[in-house]
C-alpha cells in the first residue's frame, strides 16, 4: 500500500510544472557535474560513485516525467546491481588503478573535444529548435490504471517477443561470463590431503597468518597485508622469500600482482602468478621425490 | 604539241607473248634459288639461257612491232586484277610499245653479254648460282619496271629493281662495308619511293585510277589543275632521283661500287639508273603540262653533270671514276628530257649510246681489275696496253665513245643535248648549253686522265716483290662481250640519230621536238664542241701522260681546295649524315631512353603511387581502440551534419 | 516544463560520456561512460514517450536497461579476463591487432 | 543460313582438345604434341571449309547462331561470321599449327643455352604456401603446391617470385573452355624441373578457342568473356614458358600484361554495361545483340563516353602509342610460340574490335575521335620505328615493329574509306604472317644460340644461308616490299587515307623509309659481315622441320602479294558495308577520266 502512495506523491511532484522546473533545474547541472567529474577523477573508485550519484539524478527525472516504474527499477537494477558490479570488478582489478591524465595518443583529446562539441552541437541546436515549444501531451491517460500496470499491459501484449528475446539475451549473458571467467585447472583436483601436504612442505608458513588488522592495515587483493618479516603477504598461502617471483619485487608501483581470487567460487584459483610459484615449487619438490 | 590521244591495241599474235619477256628471267631466278646446292654445276648457265631467250622474244616483239604502221604500235595486254577495292581498281597489265621496247632491248641484249660476261669474272666465286638468280631477279624487275602499263606496276618494278640492287650489291656479304654501301643504297632508293607512292596516291585521288591511259587522258585533256599536276610531277621526279641517282640523292651510286663489277656495269650504269630516265619519258604527258617541273628537272641535270665530272676528277678508285661519269651522264639525259618533247627522244637516244659505251667501260674496268688480282688503284696501273690488248682496244673504243670523238655515238648523242639545251633560246639557253658544253670538256679530261693513267704511261707495278702483278688478258667469256660493246658503242650512235630514225621510232609515244630556230649553226656547235674535248684530253695528257704520275696521291693539305671537295664526293656524305643520320640516332636513342622512362615510367609509377598510397594508409591502424571510436565518433558527426544539411534545411 | 530541456541534458550526458570513452584509458571507467551514454539514451526514449503520450517510449528505455546490465556482464567479464593474462586493465595496452 | 554450325564447331573443336591434352601426364609430351599438331590441323581444314561455304555477296552474318544464355539479361550465345571475322578466324586457324610445329622441341632439353636449373617451372615459393592460383568458376588451373624450394610444382605454374601473388581472377561463368582443371601431378623432387608440354599445347588450343569466339562472337557481352578469356592462357604462356633464366622478368612481363589488358577489359565492361542500359532504354527490353544494339541512336555524349570505354580496352590490346609499353616486355619473355601468337593474333582482336564495334556501334564519336585516333596512328608509326632501331634485343625488336604496323592498321580504320579500311583488315592479316614468320625466324636464332642480344651475331649468312634467306623474305615482308603480301596492305591503307587527308597521309608514306631502315639494319648487324663469334661457326642450318614450318608462311607472303584478291574479295563487301551503314562514302576523284577518252584498259 505504502508504495502506491509513493507512486501517488511522484505523480502529483510531476503534475505542478513548476514543482517540476525547480527539482530540474536542481538536478541537472549536479547530473552534468556528476558526469564531468565522473570522466575527469583520477580515481576509478571515486568515478563509479560519481555515476551513481547521476544514476539518482536520472531516476529522479524518471519520476518527474510520470516513469516512476522505470525511476525505481533504475535505481535498484542501475545503481544498485550493476555500479555494485562495478565496484566489485574494481576491487578485483585494484582500487587504486588510476590512470595518470595525461594523454598517450597524439590528437586524442583534441579530437575528442571538437568532435565531442561538434556532436552536442548537432544534437542540441537544430534538434532542440525542432523540438521547442512542444509540450507533448503527458501520460496521465496512459498511466491511468497505474503506469507500472500499464507498462506490463504493453510488455506481455505489444511487446512479448522482444520480451522474450531479452530474457534470452539475459540467459546468454549470464553463460557467456561464466564462459569467460572459467579457467581450466592446471594440476588435478587439489584434495584435502595435497593441501595438507603443501603446508607442511618445508620451508612454508605452516600456521595460519595473523588475522588482518594484526599488522596490516588491510588486506585486500591490491594491498596486501604486511607479513612479521616483513614481506608482504600475497593472498592465502603465500610464501614469504621463496617464491620465484616472490612479492618483494613488487610489480608496477601501483598494482601488485596478486590479485584476489575470482569473484565466483569454483576452487581456490589463487593468481596467477602465484599458483605457479607454488607449481615451481612443487615441480621442484616433485621432481626431487621421483628421482 | 602533246602526243597523240593515248589509245593501246588489245595485243594480240606475237605481243600476247609479251609476258614471257617477264617470266623467263623470273623462272630462272627461282630455279637457281630454291634449286640450291644441285644447280651449282649448271646455274650460270641457266641464267645466261634465260636471259638470252628473253632478249630474243624481246627481238621478235620488235620485228612484229617493226611490221605494224606508226601509229599502232602500242599494244596493252590484261594479265590479272591485281587490287579491286571499289574505286580503286588496279589490274597488271603489259604495255609494249615503241619506248618500252627499246627499253627491253636495251635491257635484255646488256643484260645477256653481260650474264656471259660474269661467267668468266665469277668464275671462282664459290656462291655463283647465287648471283646468277639475283641478276635474272633483277632483269625480271627491270622488265616489270618498263613493261607495266600502270604506274602500280611500275612502283613494284621499281622497288623490286632496288631490292636486287641491295641484293647484288652486298654480294660479298662477308665485307661490312658492301653491307652498308647495300643498305645506304636501298634507304635512299626508299627515300626516292616515297615520293613515287605520293605521286601515284596523287593520281588516284585527282583520276581515280593509276593506269597510263587514264592518267595521261587527263593530263593531255588538261583537265588536272596546274598545281596539282606539277605536284605530280615533282615527286614522280623525286623518284626518278633517288632511282638514278640525281643531285639531292647521288650519294648512293658511288658505294654501289662495293658490288662486283658486272653489277656495277648491269645495274649502276645501263639500266637500273636509267629508270629515272624512263619515267620521266614516259610521264611526258604529265611534265608537257608543267613548265615548272621542266624546269626543276633541267636544273637538277644541270647540277648533276657538274658534280659528277668535278668529282670524277678527283678519284684513284677506276670503279669510283666511272660511277661519277655515269652520273654526270645521266645529269646530260635529264637535262635532255627536261627540255620538253623536243628532248625526250634525245635523252633515250643518249641513254641507249651510254648503255653500251659505259657497260663497255665497265667491263673493261672489271677485266683489268680482274688482270691486276682486285686491285683498282688507277695509281698502280699503267703501261697495260701491251699487256691486255683487246681490253685496250674495246676500252679505248670505249672512251673514245664516251669523251665525243666525232664518228662515234658519244660524239652525235651528246652533240645533239648541247644543241637542244642552246635551241631552248633566251638566257637560259645559253646557260644550260655552255654548262653542258663545260661537261663535255671536264668528261673528256677525267675519261682521259683515267685510260691514260691505266694503258700508257710507265707501269706503276711490277711483277716481282710482295705484291707482284702478273696482269694478262681476260678469257674470251670476257673480251666477246667487250668487244661486242665495243662495236655496238661505236655504231649504235650513228644508227640512231642519222636521218632522225631513233626520233621518228619514238615520236608516237614521245612526241616530235619542233624544229625551232638554232641558236647557233649545226656546224659551228660541232666545230665548239671539238675544241673543247680536244682541249680537255691536251690537258690530260701533259698533266698525266707527259710527266711522270706519283705512285701515291697527295694528300689532301698539298691540293687545292676543290680537289679536296671532290674527294669527299663535294661532302655530299658527310651533309646527308650530319642532316639525317646523325640527328636520327640522337632522336632514337632519346626515345629509347623517353620509352623506358616517360611512357612506361608513368605505369611502372602508378603502380608505385598506388603501393606506396596504401603503405601509408597502413598507418591508420594505430591498434587503440580508442582512435577507432574517435573515428567513429567523427564519422557519426559528419553522417547527422550531412543529414541535417539534406533535410534539416 | 519544455520537455525539450530534458533532451537537451540527454545530449549532454551522452556527449561527456562519449568524451569519457575517448579519454579515459582504464577500461572500467571507459564502461561507466558507456553505462552513462546508455543512460542518456534512456532519459531521451522516457522524454519522448511522455511528448507522444504512450508508454512505448518508456518499455523501450527498460529493455534498454536490460541489455545494458548484459552488456555490462560481459564487459566486466572480458576485462578481467585481460586484466588476468595482461596483468593491466588499460585499454592502450590491448595494441596488439594492428598494422 | 547455312546448315553447318561451322562456327560452334570451330569453337569446340580446340576446347575439347585442349582439355583432353592438359589431362596428359607429363612423360606423354610427344603424344600430346601430336594430338595438338593433328587437332589444329584439323581446325585449318575446317576453316578453309568454312570460307568455301561464305558467300563473299551476301551481306551480314553468315553461319549465324543464336542460343539464349543469360536470358533474364539478354544475353545470348550468338556467334556469326562476316568478312572480317572470317579472315581472321582463317589466320588464327592457320597460325596456330605453324606455332605448335615450331615450338616442337623448344621445351624437351629446353633451352640448349644452359641446363634446366631446378627452379624453372618451380615458382620456388621461398616458403610461402603455394600460392594458387584459383581462377574462380569452373577453370581452376589447381595450383598448389609444395612449399619447399626444391619441391617440384608441376603446376600450370603459379608465376612466383616476384609477381606471385595470388591471381584471383575473376573468370567469366561459362568459360569452360578456357584453361581445364589440371590433376596437380605428384611434385617428384629428384629430376631437373622440365616444363610440362601437355599443358603448353593445351593452353594453345585454349587460346585458340578463345580467339575463334572472340571473333565470331556477335553478341557483344560474349565478346566481352571471350576477350577476357584469352587473357589467361596467354599469362601463363608468358609467365612459365618463357625464357628459362630471366624468372624475375618474365613473372614482371606476365603482370604487367595482364593488368594492362585487364585495366582495359574493365574499362570495356562498363562501357558494355552502359550499352545495355542504353539499349535498355531506347528497346523495351535491354540487349547485347550486336545488330539491335547498331540501330540504336545514342544521344552523342553518351556515345562518346562509350566509345571512350572500348576505344582504351582496344587501344591497349592492339598497342597504340601511349598503351604500347607492355608489348616490348611480353613479347621478350613469351616463349616464341606465344610471341607470334601474342602479337599475330591476341593484338589483332584490338584492331577488330575497333572497327566491329567502335565504329559501327558509336558513328558520331568515332567521328569526333578520329583526329584523336588518326595523331595516335602516326606518332605510333614513327615512334615504333625509331625504337625498333635502338633495340639491342631482337625479340623487343620485334614487338616495336609490330606497334608501327598497328599504326598503320589503325590510321586505315579512321580514315574512313572503303580502301583504306580493307587495306587495314587486309594488313591485319598480312601482319600477322610477315611479323609471325620475322618472330619464328627469332625464334630459331635464339633455340640455336640461346640469346637475343644482336651483339652476339653476325655474318650467319655465310653459315645459315637458308635461315638467312628467310629471315630476309620475313623482313622484306616487314618492310612491305611489293611482291609481298603487306605491300597491297599498306598501299591501300596509304592511299585510302590520301584521299581523306593529304597532309596525313604523306606524313604516313614517309614512315615506310623508318620501316626499311630497322629492318635492314638489324639484318645487316645479325647476318652480314664477318662471322665474329666462334659460337656463331658451326650454328646448324635450318632442319626439316623448321624448313616445313617456314615454306607455307613465305608462300602465303609471297603468293598473297602477287594475287591478294580471293581475299581481298572477302574484306571489300563487309568493310564498305559497314563505312556505308555510318554514312561515310568514299571521296570521288577531283577530275574523273573524260569517259571518251580512257580508250585503253583502265
Amino acid at each position: 500500500m505504502n508504495h502506491a502512495v509513493v507512486l501517488a506523491a511522484a505523480g502529483e511532484l510531476t503534475s505542478t510544472s513548476t514543482g517540476e522546473a525547480v527539482t530540474f533545474w536542481i538536478l541537472a547541472p549536479v547530473a552534468v557535474l556528476a558526469a564531468l567529474a565522473m570522466i575527469l577523477v583520477r580515481s576509478a573508485v571515486h568515478s563509479a560513485l560519481l555515476l551513481v550519484a547521476n544514476l539518482f539524478c536520472v531516476a529522479v527525472f524518471y519520476l518527474l516525467e510520470q516513469a516512476p516504474f522505470l525511476g525505481f527499477v533504475q535505481i535498484i537494477v542501475y545503481a544498485g546491481a550493476i555500479m555494485v558490479l562495478f565496484l566489485f570488478v574494481l576491487m578485483l582489478v585494484g582500487v587504486d588503478s588510476s590512470d595518470s591524465l595525461v594523454e598517450t595518443i597524439r590528437g586524442q583529446r583534441l579530437g575528442a573535444v571538437i568532435f565531442g562539441l561538434g556532436f552536442a552541437g548537432l544534437l542540441v541546436f537544430p534538434i532542440g529548435s525542432a523540438i521547442d515549444g512542444v509540450h507533448g501531451k503527458g501520460l496521465e491517460s496512459a498511466n491511468a490504471g497505474g503506469n507500472v500496470q500499464a507498462i506490463g499491459r504493453l510488455l506481455f501484449s505489444q511487446y512479448f517477443f522482444v520480451f522474450e528475446a531479452v530474457s534470452a539475451l539475459l540467459v546468454v549473458a549470464a553463460i557467456g561470463t561464466m564462459v569467460l571467467g572459467h579457467r581450466e585447472r592446471e594440476g588435478g583436483r587439489i584434495n584435502q590431503r595435497e593441501w595438507m601436504r603443501r603446508r607442511f612442505t618445508e620451508g612454508r608458513q605452516a600456521t595460519p597468518l595473523p588475522g588482518p588488522g594484526v599488522f596490516a592495515r588491510h588486506d585486500s587483493a591490491d594491498t596486501l597485508g604486511l607479513l612479521p618479516g616483513g614481506g608482504r603477504a600475497s593472498g592465502i598461502g603465500g610464501i614469504a622469500g621463496t617464491a620465484p617471483e616472490s612479492p618483494a619485487n613488487g610489480g608496477p608501483a601501483d598494482d601488485d600482482d596478486g590479485s584476489g581470487s575470482g569473484p565466483s567460487g569454483g576452487g581456490p584459483s589463487a593468481d596467477d602468478g602465484q599458483l605457479g610459484g607454488d607449481d615451481a615449487a612443487l615441480a621442484h619438490v616433485g621432481k626431487g621425490e621421483q628421482r | 604539241m602533246s602526243p597523240a590521244p593515248v589509245h593501246y591495241a588489245a595485243a594480240s599474235g606475237a605481243f600476247s607473248l609479251s609476258w614471257l619477256l617477264i617470266a623467263l628471267p623470273l623462272a630462272g631466278a627461282a630455279v637457281l634459288l630454291l634449286g640450291g646446292r644441285r644447280t651449282d654445276r649448271f646455274g650460270h648457265l641457266i641464267g645466261t639461257l634465260a636471259a638470252l631467250a628473253s632478249f630474243v622474244v624481246g627481238v621478235v616483239l620488235f620485228a612484229a612491232m617493226l611490221g605494224r604502221d606508226g601509229d599502232d604500235r602500242a599494244l596493252s595486254q590484261h594479265l590479272f586484277s591485281w587490287i579491286p577495292v571499289n574505286g580503286f581498281q588496279v589490274d597488271v597489265g603489259l604495255l609494249v610499245d615503241q619506248l618500252s621496247i627499246v627499253f627491253v632491248l636495251l635491257i635484255t641484249g646488256v643484260g645477256t653479254l653481260i650474264h656471259i660476261y660474269s661467267i668468266g669474272y665469277m668464275a671462282h666465286d664459290p656462291a655463283r648460282r647465287k648471283f646468277f638468280a639475283y641478276m635474272n631477279l633483277f632483269l625480271a624487275s627491270m622488265l616489270l619496271l618498263v613493261l607495266g602499263n600502270n604506274f602500280l606496276s611500275l612502283y613494284a618494278g621499281w622497288e623490286l629493281v632496288g631490292l636486287s640492287s641491295y641484293l647484288l650489291i652486298k654480294f660479298w656479304e662477308y665485307k661490312p662495308a658492301a653491307a652498308t654501301a647495300a643498305n645506304k643504297a636501298f634507304y635512299m632508293n626508299r627515300v626516292g619511293d616515297v615520293g613515287l607512292a605520293i605521286a601515284i596516291m596523287l593520281m588516284f585521288a585527282t583520276v581515280g585510277s593509276t593506269s597510263y591511259a587514264d592518267v595521261f587522258g587527263a593530263a593531255s585533256a588538261n583537265v588536272i589543275g596546274y598545281g596539282t599536276i606539277t605536284a605530280m610531277a615533282l615527286l614522280l621526279l623525286l623518284g626518278a632521283c633517288g632511282k638514278s641517282g640525281q643531285f639531292p640523292l647521288q650519294a648512293w651510286l658511288p658505294d654501289a661500287m662495293e658490288g662486283p663489277t658486272p653489277i656495277s656495269a648491269l645495274i649502276h650504269a645501263a639500266t637500273m639508273v636509267t629508270a629515272g630516265v624512263y619515267l620521266i619519258v614516259r610521264a611526258g604527258p604529265i611534265f608537257d603540262e608543267t613548265q615548272a617541273a621542266r624546269t626543276v628537272v633541267v636544273i637538277i641535270g644541270a647540277a648533276t653533270i657538274l658534280i659528277g665530272c668535278v668529282i670524277g676528277c678527283a678519284y684513284d678508285d677506276i670503279k669510283k671514276v666511272l660511277a661519277y661519269s655515269t652520273v654526270s651522264q645521266i645529269g646530260y639525259m635529264f637535262l635532255a628530257v627536261g627540255l620538253g618533247p623536243a628532248g625526250y627522244a634525245i635523252g633515250i637516244m643518249h641513254l641507249l649510246a651510254h648503255g653500251f659505251f659505259k657497260a663497255g667501260l665497265f667491263l673493261g674496268a672489271g677485266s683489268v681489275i680482274h688482270a691486276m688480282d682486285d686491285d683498282q688503284d688507277l695509281r698502280h696501273y699503267g703501261g697495260l696496253w701491251r699487256k691486255m690488248p683487246i681490253t685496250w682496244a674495246t676500252f679505248g673504243l670505249g672512251f673514245l665513245a664516251i669523251i665525243g670523238f666525232p664518228g662515234l655515238s658519244g660524239y652525235f648523242t651528246k652533240d645533239r643535248i648541247i644543241e637542244t639545251a642552246f635551241d631552248k633560246g633566251g638566257t637560259s639557253g645559253y646557260l644550260l648549253g655552255s654548262i653542258a658544253l663545260l661537261g663535255a670538256g671536264i668528261t673528256a679530261f677525267y675519261m682521259s686522265r683515267l685510260f691514260l693513267m691505266t694503258f700508257h704511261g710507265k707501269p706503276r707495278w711490277s711483277s716481282e716483290g710482295e705484291n707482284a702483278r702478273h696482269p694478262h688478258e681476260s678469257p674470251v667469256t670476257m673480251t666477246g662481250p667487250m668487244i661486242v660493246l665495243a662495236v655496238g658503242s661505236t655504231f649504235a650512235g650513228g644508227l640512231f640519230v642519222l636521218g632522225h630514225s631513233m626520233q621518228d621510232w619514238l615520236e608516237p609515244v614521245a612526241g616530235e621536238g619542233v624544229e625551232g630556230v638554232h641558236t647557233f649553226s649545226p656546224l659551228v656547235l660541232t666545230l665548239l664542241t671539238l675544241v673543247v674535248v680536244v682541249g680537255g684530253f691536251a690537258a690530260a695528257w701533259l698533266r698525266y701522260q707527259a710527266r711522270p704520275v706519283e705512285a701515291t696521291a697527295r694528300p689532301d693539305s698539298e691540293v687545292t681546295l676543290v680537289t679536296v671537295a671532290a674527294r669527299h664526293d663535294l661532302f655530299a656524305n658527310t651533309f646527308n649524315e650530319t642532316v639525317a643520320m646523325r640527328p636520327g640516332q640522337y632522336l632514337t636513342r632519346f626515345l629509347v631512353w623517353l620509352d623506358l622512362v616517360g611512357v612506361d615510367g608513368f605505369v611502372r609509377g602508378s603502380a608505385a603511387g598506388i603501393g606506396g598510397l596504401s603503405g601509408r594508409m597502413r598507418r591508420l591502424q594505430t591498434g587503440f581502440v580508442r582512435s577507432y571510436a574517435l573515428s567513429m565518433l567523427g564519422g557519426a558527426v559528419l553522417m547527422v551534419g550531412a543529414l541535417l544539411l539534406v533535410w534539416g534545411g | 516544463m519544455n520537455p525539450a530541456n530534458y533532451l537537451i541534458l540527454a545530449a549532454l550526458l551522452f556527449t561527456i560520456g562519449t568524451a569519457g570513452v575517448l579519454i579515459r584509458r582504464n577500461a572500467i571507467v571507459v564502461f561507466m561512460s558507456i553505462e552513462l551514454m546508455l543512460n542518456a539514451a534512456n532519459l531521451t526514449l522516457v522524454t519522448f514517450s511522455r511528448i507522444h503520450g504512450t508508454l512505448d517510449g518508456q518499455v523501450m528505455a527498460f529493455f534498454v536497461m536490460v541489455v545494458a546490465a548484459a552488456e555490462v556482464v560481459i564487459g566486466l567479464a572480458i576485462i578481467l579476463s585481460i586484466f588476468r593474462t595482461r596483468r593491466s586493465a588499460s585499454v592502450d595496452d590491448v595494441n596488439l591487432l594492428k598494422y | 543460313m547455312n546448315t553447318v554450325p561451322w562456327l560452334t564447331i570451330l569453337l569446340l573443336v580446340p576446347t575439347v582438345a585442349a582439355i583432353v591434352v592438359a589431362a596428359f601426364p607429363r612423360r606423354l609430351a610427344t603424344q600430346a604434341k601430336q594430338l595438338t599438331l593433328a587437332v589444329t590441323l584439323a581446325v585449318l581444314v575446317l576453316a578453309v571449309l568454312a570460307t568455301f561455304a561464305y558467300h563473299p555477296k551476301r551481306a551480314g552474318f553468315q553461319f549465324a547462331q543464336h542460343h539464349d544464355w543469360i536470358s533474364t539479361f539478354g544475353i545470348s550465345y550468338s556467334v556469326g561470321a562476316d568478312g572480317i571475322s572470317l579472315v581472321l578466324i582463317l589466320l588464327t586457324a592457320f597460325l596456330v599449327p605453324v606455332v605448335v610445329l615450331s615450338s616442337w622441341n623448344e621445351f624437351d632439353g629446353d633451352e640448349p643455352g644452359g641446363p634446366v636449373d631446378g627452379g624453372s617451372l618451380t615458382g620456388t615459393h621461398d616458403g610461402a604456401p603455394g600460392s594458387g592460383v584459383g581462377s574462380g568458376g569452373s577453370d581452376g588451373s589447381g595450383g598448389s603446391g609444395g612449399g619447399s624450394s626444391g619441391g617440384a610444382v608441376a603446376a600450370v605454374g603459379a608465376p612466383a617470385g616476384g609477381g606471385g601473388t595470388a591471381v584471383l581472377v575473376a573468370a567469366p561463368p561459362v568459360s569452360a573452355e578456357t584453361v581445364p582443371a589440371e590433376p596437380v601431378a605428384a611434385p617428384s623432387a629428384a629430376a631437373p624441373r622440365q616444363r610440362s608440354v601437355p599443358v603448353f599445347c593445351a593452353l594453345l588450343l585454349a587460346l585458340e578457342a578463345g580467339l575463334v569466339g572472340v571473333f565470331a562472337a556477335t553478341d557483344v557481352f560474349l565478346f566481352y568473356v571471350f576477350f577476357e578469356a584469352i587473357l589467361i592462357p596467354m599469362y601463363f604462356l608468358i609467365g612459365s614458358f618463357g625464357p628459362v633464366k630471366e624468372q624475375a622478368q618474365r613473372s614482371y612481363a606476365a603482370v604487367k600484361f595482364l593488368i594492362y589488358s585487364l585495366l582495359g577489359g574493365l574499362l570495356m565492361l562498363a562501357a558494355v554495361i552502359g550499352l545495355y542500359v542504353v539499349s535498355a532504354e531506347h528497346l523495351a527490353h535491354g540487349t547485347f545483340d550486336f545488330a539491335a544494339l547498331r540501330q540504336l541512336d545514342i544521344t552523342p555524349g553518351v556515345q562518346k563516353l562509350l566509345f571512350l570505354g572500348f576505344f582504351i580496352a582496344f587501344a591497349i590490346k592492339a598497342p597504340l602509342f601511349p598503351f604500347h609499353t607492355w608489348l616490348p616486355d611480353a613479347g621478350a619473355q613469351a616463349p616464341v610460340g606465344g610471341a607470334v601468337l601474342l602479337v599475330g593474333l591476341l593484338d589483332k582482336v584490338g584492331t577488330f574490335g575497333l572497327i566491329r564495334y567502335c565504329i559501327p556501334l558509336f558513328p558520331e564519336a568515332s567521328d569526333w575521335f578520329a583526329p584523336l585516333v588518326l595523331a595516335l596512328a602516326v606518332i605510333g608509326i614513327f615512334y615504333g620505328a625509331l625504337l625498333a632501331i635502338g633495340q639491342r634485343d631482337m625479340k623487343r625488336l620485334v614487338s616495336y615493329t609490330s606497334l608501327a604496323h598497328f599504326g598503320f592498321i589503325a590510321l586505315g580504320l579512321f580514315a574512313f574509306t572503303s580502301q583504306a579500311g580493307t587495306g587495314s583488315v587486309l594488313y591485319m592479316v598480312n601482319h600477322g604472317l610477315s611479323t609471325g614468320l620475322l618472330f619464328l625466324v627469332v625464334g630459331f636464332l635464339v633455340a640455336r644460340r640461346g640469346t637475343p642480344d644482336i651483339g652476339a651475331y653476325g655474318g650467319l649468312a655465310k653459315v645459315t644461308p637458308l635461315l638467312a634467306g628467310t629471315f630476309l623474305i620475313a623482313g622484306l615482308s616487314s618492310l612491305a616490299l611489293p611482291g609481298t603480301n603487306s605491300f597491297v596492305s599498306e598501299f591501300l591503307v596509304l592511299v585510302g587515307t590520301f584521299t581523306y587527308n593529304k597532309a596525313l597521309a604523306i606524313v604516313a608514306t614517309t614512315g615506310i623509309v623508318l620501316a626499311a631502315i630497322y629492318v635492314l639494319y638489324l639484318y645487316q648487324r645479325t647476318m652480314t659481315g664477318p662471322v665474329t663469334h666462334e659460337a656463331n661457326r658451326l650454328l646448324p642450318d635450318l632442319s626439316l622441320r623448321e624448313k616445313v614450318v617456314v615454306a607455307p608462311v613465305i608462300a602465303l607472303i609471297i603468293g598473297l602479294g602477287v594475287y591478294p584478291k580471293p581475299l581481298i574479295d572477302i574484306i571489300r563487301p563487309t568493310v564498305t558495308a559497314t563505312y556505308a551503314d555510318i554514312g561515310k562514302s568514299d571521296p570521288a576523284p577531283t577530275h574523273p577520266v573524260p569517259a571518251a577518252q580512257s580508250g585503253g584498259h583502265s
